[in-house]
């Protein structure tokens, strides 16, 4: 399967996660829920409100950086501010719904490494570091993660670091959607996407999976949610995590 | 008086081993020209403290002058890791207190309200408090609950990059501010470099960083390049490429390139 | 769906024994016109906090729907002393949580934070914490020192009188925005009193209170008067002695003027 | 001696003591400091930053409200912003030079009640309360303390609350102003105003007063500081707290 078509998926998964009336932040490095954002207040959740670090409140881009998920063009279209330090104390007090994070490491917990690869003093990779992570995942009322990658060296029984945990609801990679189980509150499988298989998840993935309580079958992308999704983001921006 | 001075001027007032909060977020607005003449000028032992960085960050990396870094994010988004700030970590030359964006903000808070430590909700179920030191717990005195707390930061310097500035120290932003405004309050004192520098009696938009907080004001033309400075610049893609292939190289010709302004 | 509303609907929604922030500045840009219809609907038992507070509390007060005031100052300025709510006071039907302003701000700042408590500086050789109980004392972690706290206050409802709203709950306030932002931000809901009410695609300036942020809107013409909502209208003069004089028969004029919006 | 004089007289000592490239606050209630720091900056203290409760960064109002100081007019002319939010932090962390306040009553060490009369819970009259003083008053590097009434109930030797405590260095009456003393911290007679005398301020003093070590004849008041007070303030909002 091409990358455009995973690129796709995943962002269409994103969009599809967004409820009507959330509150809703990306922070960097973030090309895919930038886009989902804008996908879903085309579709279903039309008053789901769009925050982002340059700071504008339901910015509407009229195109996306390539490069930045902190581009000031993500403040195109607002009408009023709403800083990034505003973003962090709202979820602080409870009022952010969906923030979108992500990992060099995610863990069967839904926990997630941004810090280092070894050990945090003598790290064999010094990673970015997780960013927002820390204070929005415990905070926020339901963290939307992401790879672009699925392999048991991102997906792993064990963190090397962790950075953040918390309110992990949904994993979505290449091939499928995880969600926390509210028995255990162990990721669990919730779709597979057309391009896998559970047999390729359980091969791919370094800890244990098993078929969430609510397993979905994906409902097939549809043509309104491509081409909605070609007219927001026709430059691929979706793809750059791909290249 | 006339707080504008040269970019020359105003870093040698930046002693080595001093506590930078430099403004911007990622690859955008953030003070690359200031930056690069700390380079130039071969500080040294500097800490730097920011929200999520990059090419200033690495820049300094690079040319050996950083030593410890408070920050939430270190990373060139799509383009891929800091290497030399990655580099300096992992031989053990630089100093990572990993904070989450909003704990950087919390502490920078802190020394903005005059107070040794501030409260902050976060960090529940992380590793980072016991790992770094910087996150500890106190109890309130009114519901007995814990409390993650961080310690007061308090730049020697703030630096940041502004599309407009006057003689007297004000200075506006257009659009994102980014951490910008909660950075001057924070610090000792303040440099603003700036795209345009007018005559105070000539304003037409309303500054928000108010001059009597500035000490110096600098004339930087695409001071944030190859990061973005909006509306006027976005990123050089092909700057920020040439830099990452060839850091040191880069730093070798910032130190070659004299300035003269 | 628009959230603008009636007056009487978005007053029907607070409560009796609700904590409400008001917003403006003494007689500036306070919401009298929401205050005068939560005494028509008699509303009891109700908190204030505001930081310089004149005729919107004092008309509580008058309206006997007070209980407590969270405040710095409560005073009609060079009109003299607020008489109900001195007497109230006096009376012992009013309790007064004092505060200073700023530890007004820092409560409002500890909910804002979503932490249970705000560290500040201030209030040594001040009786007022022993005597009201609102400011207590953390040894900070990093540094030992004793350090003044406050408990986090969050309003029911903070309600803010500004120049210019928009369906959506976007507000605009010319010139002085007092401590409303901050009031905004700390409230678990946010009502909004504008001069004019604005459809969202007509703006021309930028709203400084993002509309996710609140509940209803209201059209309330003159909604401060007879205090001041620069740059419409200054403090008449004439209505503000006019109360003073008599605040009972102002308070019996508000519940008789039947309002039709 | 006229309230006319009275007022300008405290008011140009109020802007003889604000010093060039001092930040100077103050709050509600406060015509004669208004004035004042517009009168200073006029003469001698032409870099001293202008703050004040609406926020703007050194104003220079048309005119003065006599009903309030916290009257948005206070903000005119000013380019950038500042609000009181702003002011208090500034003078938590060190940055405030000066704070205008005032008490119902005064002791000898320059801490103030505008608490209440009678105790706290069970007041004869129920003052407004401190403001920003009890904030203010131990941050602020200077706190400048007035009276438009001098006598043995509003100076007094104990406070019936303390309201606010700290850095007072002046206190300025119709009579004379009080100069805090390295010595002892108490207030000592630090100028007699032209009107009054060393025996009238004693008399109408609550707490023992004594002479400064640092007792200046009060330079009398010329006619360019009365000349630009009237150009400043010609509709008298400074006497307003005498009528």
């Amino acid at each position: 399967m091409s990358n455009v078509q995973l690129a796709d998926n995943i962002t269409i998964a994103m969009a599809r996660l967004i409820k009507d009336g959330e509150r809703v932040f990306h922070g960097v490095a973030s090309p895919m829920p930038a886009v989902a954002i804008q996908l879903a207040k085309k579709l279903h959740a039309q008053t789901a409100v769009y925050l982002s670090i340059p700071g504008g409140v339901d910015a509407v881009p009229a195109a996306f950086s390539s490069y930045s998920s902190a581009d000031p063009v993500l403040r195109e279209g607002s009408i009023s501010d709403f800083p990034l330090s505003d973003i962090f104390d709202l979820s602080a007090r409870g009022g952010l719904d969906v923030a979108f994070l992500s990992g060099a490491q995610i863990d069967g917990y839904g926990r997630m490494n941004l810090s280092a690869i070894g050990t945090y003093d003598q790290p064999k990779v010094r990673l970015p570091g997780g960013a927002g992570s820390a204070a929005l995942l415990p905070t926020a009322k339901r963290g939307i993660l992401w790879k672009t990658n699925h392999d048991k060296r991102s997906l792993v029984e064990k963190l090397d670091i962790v950075t953040a945990a918390g309110n992990t609801e949904f994993v979505i990679t290449p091939l499928g959607i995880f969600k926390k189980s509210k028995e255990d509150g162990r990721l669990r499988l919730y779709a597979i996407f057309p391009n896998s298989s559970l047999q390729e998840i359980q091969e791919n993935t370094g800890f244990v999976v098993e078929k969430h309580e609510e397993f979905i079958e994906f409902p097939p992308v549809t043509k309104e949610e491509l081409s909605i999704l070609q007219s927001i983001d026709p430059n691929g921006t979706r793809f750059s995590e791909f290249k | 008086m006339s707080k504008q001075t040269s970019l020359k001027t105003a870093v040698a007032a930046v002693e080595d081993g001093a506590l930078l909060a430099l403004g911007g977020n990622a690859l955008h607005r953030s003070p690359v020209a200031f930056v690069k003449e700390l380079i130039r000028q071969e500080k040294k032992n500097l800490s730097v403290i920011k929200t999520a960085g990059a090419l200033d960050v690495d820049l300094l990396a690079a040319a050996q002058s950083l030593k410890a870094v408070y920050g939430g994010y270190i990373g060139f988004e799509m383009f891929g890791l800091a290497q030399s700030y990655r580099k300096g970590v992992q031989k053990g030359d630089i100093t990572v207190y990993e904070h989450a964006c909003a704990s950087v903000i919390a502490a920078l808070r802190a020394s903005i309200y005059g107070i040794p430590f501030q409260p902050l909700n976060g960090f529940q179920g992380s590793e980072l408090p016991e790992l770094t030191g910087e996150v500890r717990y106190v109890t309130c005195p009114f519901t007995g609950e814990k409390t993650a707390v961080v310690s007061a930061l308090r730049p020697d310097y703030t630096v940041i990059h502004t599309n407009i500035a006057d003689e007297k120290g004000n200075a506006f932003i257009e659009g994102a501010v980014f951490e910008d405004l909660i950075m001057v309050r924070a610090a000792k004192k303040v440099i603003v470099t700036a795209e345009q520098v007018i005559d105070s009696e000539s304003w037409t938009v309303r500054p928000q960083v108010p001059g009597f907080l500035v000490e110096h004001v600098v004339l930087a033309e695409n001071g944030a390049a190859p990061g973005s400075c909006a509306p006027l610049y976005s990123i050089d893609k092909a700057g920020v490429v040439a830099y990452l292939q060839n850091c040191e190289g880069f730093v070798e010709k910032v130190k070659e390139a004299e300035i003269h302004v």
